[in-house]
């Protein structure tokens, strides 16, 4: 295939869907934040000058101020952005693999296997997962690994619910009935219908689960159970700014507008996504 | 729209004058409530002392200087090494109108050196005295197993409890309506505000000024802060320096004391000998290697002086001829070098965070002053109960640990030293040489041969160097205007005292 | 029909507490000898011992697990390892304050979402109501506790207006109820614009108009009952979420409720507590679960057993 | 027409999208009092539109661009929404085409009912209650007392269509409009409902829209015949029907059953004794089904023949074609296939023996994928030829359904009703099986669709020497093309046997029973009084 063609059944939903534009537009300036955060710290988001404590923002040479230890606001929230959507990524991609194996597994394989997975599911998702994550870090420790798996391990239910009823509608397909008709394998079938048909969905439960990732990184970093000490997270930085609530407002001003805006823009993203979705069918 | 409805239909039930107009009550922020509650002998010092001190009395105190000073009792006196005698207060009633007298406390005393008092903190104290007599209502005979010089230091946190509550209630039942001759009375452990409401005692001695006290257990600074800012609080302990303008513009007073504790880490060497801390001259690179004076003046704004050793000044045995380790980065690399490490090596530091004011920027500070020199320190923050587990096991993950050098509550120099040595069951620095001294302190009897021995100790420390000393704890506290007469002993605020003034 | 549900959601709450009380119960393993935690300092090795046998603490691994389980049924848990209170009054003692906060929050998410999500979904191409979801999408994506700290700053610290501590005045209420509703109004506002859309598009809708009915009438007697079943169901399936919301909003307001209670708990390693604070909060969930079941079945007479 | 006064007059109606345009244009039609009027044609024509146009009731983007409607002479079109609304239900009742989706599933009957009773005519609620019970009684459903506390979900799909009616009757508007009335019923119901209808309608006008040319001829005083958002046609029934001017009126007759041109679907081939697949006491229940889908189900399908499956919804017809495809599995002794030497046979072989083609063609084939790789799906699982080979098989197979084979890459969205259900054949048809499957295949289709889907799948089974076996509910189809009949009803077999033997002398009352619902709207004899025109022999 040559290039035009695909870059434009890329370009073609976007023009479709203003929302769509709009979130991919701002998911793609995230993501260039993310590949040149190193390139765009203007100072070591660690080491603080003690004569610079609580630079406002927009101080030369600090943008959006300094903290009290006179380290610079801009480099700290940007050093904190690869973190959090490393820790929202794996946990996600944890959830996706577990959850949509189980999923698919519930939706193809009636009886027992079905009935334990959903029970599974439905006694995870009845109980708060925050709750369930305060405890399990406390246990488990602190650290980019034991949060992003606990996180991935609690919210695998949300993509099992997702695929077992999407998979159990596109199962009831004619189409796939007429592939078992024609004696087609079944791992053949869920790869070559079921898969391809839940990736729509997928895309969609993906990118709502990822800022739920992130919401829930920075909830528990905030509670001083996410990230280790020292790890500029925007959760660890707003917590830090509620020492300082009137003498340095920036503080939190910054992190809150960063992780708000993060989210609204994968949510943009998604709910482009969701509306394409429809439009398909 | 409807939620501006919202607001203003909550902020008019808001306004709405209460039905019953009682007194103010006087609201105070502290860090914790006791962990067990109203049951003074598990624990000792603060967070519990925040509220005991208003509901019990001990028989001793120490005042502002740091001298150990009757309070129930009126007078002691030492009569022989192993025998004291205590002369108390008259008309002292507990708060269900019971006589508080040497009978009575003698049962308080009897529990304490019990086998079941023996499991507690306060009465592992005591475990030096054999007997307790009271020969009649005003006069109360201690008699110890061996000598013990800070036998009324010690009792400045056996709270009086009443015994016959403490009896028919059983420890859990006290706990929960404890019952002493303090200024206050406990009505409810935890109001809608989840504060400890306190109203006066009907009995007391001391009768209080505000006769209605809501004290909220509020964690960290930031908690504080916003429940201060929000205009529910009186009084706040625990405050950051610059924390303390926005309250001095609001027309707050500023108090700040220095506490009887050394901030430091301490280096497990015991656990880590192979390590480059097990060789004193790496661990007096690192007192070295920091500098006290520019955290203490531009982070701490002067609060919390350097330390020079394991005692504050106002605590007996401080040695006052011993300086704070001078900033020399040159000669801590030599000692480094001169160790076999010219290069420096890389270490952890397990923190508690949140409990002292501006750690995270001490913590930062230290790193970099560490890295000057070559080291590189990295810190883990663990929580308190994994450190209190650590320290109970005598475990340590890490060749250095948070450790402050306590002397709170006997303000007495000796207790902080044994923790650092072998005379502990799980010692992290066990020097032998130590030993002898050590013990000869705990039992001299006279005052200036006991103090010269303490100063002599403290000199050994210092030349051992088993932690690295930072500060002197500083403890800065607000009062909202329109009060007065509130003070502060050993940390905990002397209620009873305020009054409102117009 | 109700029964066996009952019954499976019976089963399913005890997965989950069996789950939750392991994995606690592991965790104690893993957080070392809990003698020597209730032992003190320096204790002597007849202490522990003592200690060991008065906990159970010397039996093997599998008969404590049992042992506890059996004391679980009948709702001992244990006393806390930190305040040695017992634990299960410990967490029922905070249980009106997050209630109150539940119950504030959920009203205020009902009268604010439900107004707004009918009026969106009434005609969501007209250029007002794609603002308002535009808004509500914004809304969707600030974190509850973000938007608290935000409220915090300005009303308390920069304004003044409100006070942000505890409950005991109806005034306290204002912000972390607001906070709260952030976490399930915009969506619950959702899907009810989604379900009124969705369902003026039904043909009873159509059925409804060629009947001379009022646009007033249809939107809040034929497409809001239509689209509330589905509404009902987000907050059943959330409570779970707003729960954990609960507990973010209890920390930043220091409000006396289980949350609250549950960091400090966490923070101490106090296991037994966390047991009944986890019993405490699956029950509540399980009961709220419960209720918008039965209200579902209320409003949706196709859910209902067959009766003819 | 019985020259009584006109009651609604539409003239040169025409309504635009803005999306897509003109949809009517120039609608004019007229009728009178107690008249009965039909609206005849195909989906897409614009007749479900043409009526909502009438009280102003186009969805939302669509707008009247010109014309007039007037009912008694007054003009409607240039009142707005608020004059309009209190003429909704009292100048003209609607009765919606599926009933399920026309009742709010949430709301009770007697709600409804009395809501629009009080709306219109000033009722007091005690007053508004006895109002809607006597509709409801005028619609003959039994127990009107309890129905009022009902739900929709509660009563059968006639029972609905009933309440329906009395509910567009309740405010007694002068004018039915009943919108593909019977089309969502199973036959047996439809006719019941249709004579309720016509009973009512002797106080009414009313305006019918169907796409069924057969009962509207039967039906209707007079028929307007729609196609592409214009009347091509109208005229009184029984003229239009036997002598058809319009070229598009003429080939929707032409495609009717029993009267279409192609020639008649049984093979010339000879008939063989071989079966290809025999069932033998089939019996299948689904899990927590009290009663059990299909029981002791006997029949075999023979080389060559066309065998008909027919039931009404629900009565087993699909998880009978399920089991034969090996969708849902059963006791090996219940199915068999003769002819293949193993009489289990293995997933492949049975798929080279059996082919189906489903009933939705919208979800029949994967819509995201070409359709070059939904016909080689087969080739490509069982290897029937090399990879090199498999465009051209695939073009080959297009080409036999009639499908131009340069649209092999699109996706089937790019695809219209009939053209899918010819991918789906060719894709069946790439295994080159004995027997086909079609499963209600014709039923989704426009009549005149249908007639050429049949004509191919008559052509390809010659060529083949397929045997097909075709499972529907239109009796008259099968009727049409089935060598034999076999009649369903809940899972158990009434009646089987030659075609011609079971329509004409039906041995099964239930078979009577639906020969008759469905006659007495049979095309011979159209006219008002043919409703009476057929008894069944007892």
């Amino acid at each position: 295939m040559t290039v035009a063609p695909t870059l434009n059944r890329v370009l073609a939903p976007l023009k479709a869907s203003p929302q769509l534009a709009l979130g991919a537009a701002a998911l793609l300036g995230w993501v260039l934040l993310l590949a040149l955060s190193g390139l765009l710290q203007t100072h070591d988001p660690q080491l603080g000058d003690l004569s610079q404590r609580f630079a406002p923002a927009g101080t030369a040479d600090h943008l959006l101020g300094t903290d009290n230890l006179g380290r610079d606001l801009w480099s700290r929230v940007l050093s904190g952005l690869p973190w959090s959507v490393g820790v929202a990524t794996v946990s996600c991609t944890l959830a996706l693999l577990l959850g949509g194996t189980l999923g698919m597994c519930a939706a193809q394989f009636p009886g027992y296997p079905r009935n334990i997975i959903n029970q599974l599911v439905d006694a995870t998702l009845s109980f708060p997962g925050l709750v369930a994550a305060i405890i399990i870090v406390t246990v488990a420790g602190r650290g980019f690994w034991p949060l992003s798996i606990t996180l991935g391990l609690l919210s695998w239910p949300v993509f099992a619910r997702v695929v077992y009823a999407e998979s159990l509608r596109l199962l009831a397909q004619d189409y796939v009935t007429a592939a078992r008709v024609m004696a087609v394998s079944t791992p053949r079938i869920l790869l070559g219908h079921l898969l391809p048909g839940l990736r729509p969905v997928l895309a969609v439960v993906f990118t709502f689960h990822f800022a739920d990732m992130l919401v829930a990184e920075s909830a528990l970093s905030f509670l001083g159970l996410g990230a280790p000490l020292g790890v500029p997270t925007w959760g660890a930085l707003l917590q830090e700014s509620r020492d300082f609530l009137i003498v340095a407002p920036w503080l939190m001003v910054a992190p809150a507008t960063a992780i708000a805006l993060l989210v609204v823009s994968i949510h943009l993203l998604g709910d482009g996504l969701s509306a394409l979705d429809r439009a398909r069918q | 729209m409807l939620w501006s409805a919202f607001v203003l239909g909550f902020a008019a039930t808001g306004v709405a004058p209460q039905a019953h107009a009682e007194e103010a009550p006087l609201r105070v922020a502290v860090t914790l409530m006791p962990a067990s509650f109203g049951d003074p002998f598990r624990t000792l010092g603060v967070p519990g002392d925040w509220v005991w001190r208003q509901i019990f009395d001990p028989l001793t105190e120490s005042d502002d200087e740091g001298r150990i000073v009757p309070l129930l009792a009126e007078s002691f006196e030492n009569l022989g090494p192993n025998t004291w005698r205590f002369v108390l207060r008259e008309g002292v009633r507990y708060a269900n109108g019971r006589p508080f007298n040497a009978f009575s406390a003698k049962e308080v005393f009897d529990w304490l050196i019990s086998d079941e008092g023996q499991a507690t903190v306060v009465g592992w104290e005591m475990r030096r005295v054999s007997k307790v007599e009271a020969p009649d209502a005003r006069t109360l005979i201690f008699t110890t197993w061996e000598p013990d010089p800070v036998l009324p230091n010690r009792l400045t946190s056996a709270m009086m409890v009443e015994p016959q509550a403490w009896r028919e209630m059983g420890r859990q039942g006290f706990s929960r309506t404890p019952v002493g001759t303090g200024s206050y009375l406990l009505t409810d452990w935890q109001n809608r505000n989840g504060a400890v409401v306190l109203t006066a005692n009907p009995y007391a001695w001391r009768p209080p000024g505000i006769s209605r006290v809501e004290m909220y257990p509020l964690r960290d600074h930031a908690s504080r802060l916003q429940a201060a800012l929000s205009g529910q609080l009186d009084i706040i302990m625990s405050l950051r320096p610059e924390q303390l303008d926005i309250f001095r513009s609001r027309g707050f007073t500023v108090h700040a004391d220095i506490l009887r504790q050394i901030l430091a880490f301490a280096f497990d060497v015991t656990g880590h000998p192979d390590s480059p801390i097990a060789d004193v001259r790496v661990r007096q690179a690192f007192n070295h290697a920091i500098d006290r004076k520019a955290i203490s003046e531009d982070i701490l704004q002067g609060f919390a002086p350097p330390a020079s050793q394991g005692s504050a000044p106002n605590v007996f045995g401080h040695n006052p001829r011993i300086r704070p380790y001078p900033h020399d980065p040159d000669k801590a690399r030599e000692l480094l070098a001169e160790a076999g490490y010219p290069q420096g090596f890389s270490t952890q530091v397990q923190v508690i965070t949140g409990t002292y004011p501006n750690d995270l920027e001490i913590f930062a500070k230290l790193q970099q002053d560490l890295a000057a020199v070559g080291i590189d320190m990295a810190f883990r923050r663990v929580l308190f109960s994994d450190w209190i587990r650590q320290y109970f096991q005598g475990a340590w993950r890490t060749e250095l640990f948070t450790l402050a050098w306590n002397t709170a509550p006997h303000n007495d120099a000796l207790r902080p030293m044994e923790q650092y040595s072998c005379l502990k069951a799980r010692p992290f620095f066990c020097d032998e040489t130590l030993r002898a001294g050590l013990v000869a302190a705990g039992r001299e009897m006279d005052t200036r041969r006991r103090e010269a021995l303490l100063h002599e100790l403290a000199l050994e420390y210092r030349r051992r160097a088993p932690s690295l000393l930072l500060l002197e704890y500083g403890h800065m506290w607000v009062v909202a205007p329109g009060l007065s007469g509130f003070r502060v002993r050993t940390r905990a605020p002397e209620l009873y005292r305020v009054e409102r003034v117009e | 029909m109700i029964l066996s549900g009952l019954a499976q959601r019976l089963a399913r709450l005890a997965i989950l507490l069996l789950g939750v009380n392991a994995l606690l119960f592991v965790a104690l393993g893993l957080a070392g000898d809990p003698a020597l935690m209730l032992a003190g300092e320096d204790p002597t090795p007849e202490l522990l011992e003592r200690i060991r046998a008065e906990y159970g603490l010397d039996l093997p691994v599998w008969q404590r697990y049992l042992v506890q389980l059996g004391r679980m049924a009948q709702l001992d848990f244990g006393v806390s390892i930190y305040t040695g209170q017992p634990a299960l009054s410990m967490a029922l003692e905070q249980l009106p304050g997050t209630l109150l906060m539940a119950v504030l929050s959920m009203a205020l998410t009902l009268i604010t979402a439900i107004p707004a999500g009918v009026w969106i979904g009434h005609r969501p191409e007209a250029a007002s109501r794609r603002f308002g979801a535009a808004l509500t999408a914004v809304a969707q994506g600030i974190p509850g506790f973000v938007m608290a700290l935000v409220l915090i700053q300005l009303f308390v610290v920069r304004l003044g207006w409100l006070p942000s501590l505890g409950y005991a005045q109806p005034a306290a209420w204002i912000l972390p109820s607001i906070s709260l509703g952030f976490f399930l109004a915009p969506k619950l506002c959702r899907v009810v614009s989604a379900g009124v859309a969705e369902a003026m598009q039904e043909d009873y809708i159509r059925t409804a108009r060629a009947n001379g009915a009022s646009m007033r009438f249809i939107l809040w007697r034929e497409a809001l009952p239509a689209a509330l079943p589905a509404a009902v169901a987000l907050v059943g399936t959330q409570f779970a979420f707003l729960v954990s919301g609960v507990v973010l909003i209890e920390t930043l307001f220091l409000w006396p409720g289980i949350g609250l209670l549950l960091l400090h708990s966490a923070q101490n390693l106090d296991f037994p507590v966390l047991q009944a604070i986890c019993f405490v909060v699956a029950l509540l969930v399980f009961a709220v679960n419960n209720l918008a079941d039965a209200l579902l079945r209320l409003i949706d007479p196709r859910l209902r057993p067959a009766t003819q | 027409m019985s020259g009584s006064a006109s009651l609604l007059r539409i003239r040169g109606l025409c309504v635009d999208f803005p999306q897509s345009g003109r949809i009517l244009h120039n609608v004019s039609l007229d009728a009178a009092e107690g008249e009965i009027v039909g609206l005849v044609g195909e989906s897409g024509a614009g007749k479900t539109l043409a009526a909502l146009a009438i009280l102003g009731l186009i969805p939302a983007p669509g707008h009247v661009t010109g014309g007039k409607v007037f009912i008694r002479d007054r003009e409607l079109t240039k009142l707005g929404e608020q004059a309009l609304r209190p003429l909704r239900g009292r100048l003209a009742g609607f009765v919606f085409q599926d009933p399920l989706k026309s009742l709010n599933p949430v709301r009770r009957i007697g709600s409804a009912l009395v809501e629009s009773a009080m709306r219109h005519s000033g009722l007091s609620r005690k007053q508004a209650r006895e109002r809607a019970m006597e509709a409801l009684r005028s619609v003959e459903l039994a127990n009107p007392e309890s129905a009022m506390r009902a739900y929709p979900h509660q009563f059968s799909g006639g029972q609905r269509q009933r309440i329906m009616i009395a509910l567009a009757l309740i405010n007694r508007p002068p004018l039915l409009i009943a919108d593909e009335p019977t089309t969502a019923l199973d036959a047996s119901v439809q006719s019941r409902v249709l004579e309720l209808l016509k009973r009512r309608a002797k106080r009414h006008t009313l305006l019918m829209i169907t796409h069924d040319l057969a009962l509207a001829a039967r039906f209707c005083d007079r028929l307007y015949v729609m196609h592409g958002g214009r009347v091509v046609e109208h005229g009184p029934a029984r003229e239009l029907f036997s002598n058809p001017r319009h070229e598009y009126t003429r080939s929707l007759l032409d495609a009717l059953p029993g009267r279409r041109t192609t020639a008649p679907m049984r093979s010339k081939h000879r008939k063989s004794r071989e079966a290809l697949a025999a069932v033998r006491g089939l019996t299948v229940r689904y899990r927590g089904a009290a009663q059990a889908a299909v029981e002791n189900v006997d029949f075999a399908v023979h080389a060559n023949e066309t065998v008909c499956l027919v039931g009404e919804s629900g009565s087993g017809k699909t998880t009978i074609a399920r089991a034969l495809a090996g969708v849902i599995r059963v006791d090996p002794e219940q199915l068999r296939f003769p002819s293949l030497n193993d009489d289990l046979p293995g997933a492949a072989v049975r798929a080279r023996h059996l082919q189906m083609v489903f009933q939705d063609p919208y979800s029949s084939l994967n819509p995201r994928w070409p359709v070059e790789r939904i016909v080689g799906e087969p080739i490509r699982t069982h290897r029937l030829c090399g990879r090199a080979e498999q465009k051209a098989r695939v073009a080959a197979l297009l080409g036999r359904v009639g499908l131009d084979p340069k649209q092999m890459d699109r996706r089937p969205a790019a695809f219209s009703g009939g053209q899918r259900q010819r991918i789906a054949l060719a894709r069946a048809l790439a295994m080159n099986p004995r027997l086909l499957l079609a499963d209600e295949a014709l039923s989704a289709l426009d009549i005149r669709t249908q007639a050429r889907i049949l004509a191919l799948l008559r052509d390809i089974r010659e060529e083949r020497r397929l045997a097909l076996l075709l499972i529907t509910h239109d009796l008259a189809l099968a009727a049409e093309v089935g060598d034999r009949v076999i009649v369903l009803r809940r899972g158990r077999i009434v009646e089987q046997g030659p075609a011609s033997k079971v329509m004409n002398a039906p041995r099964h009352e239930y078979t009577r029973e639906l020969l008759a619902a469905q006659a007495r709207w049979r095309p011979e004899n159209p006219g008002r009084e043919g409703v009476r025109m057929y008894t069944p022999r007892l």
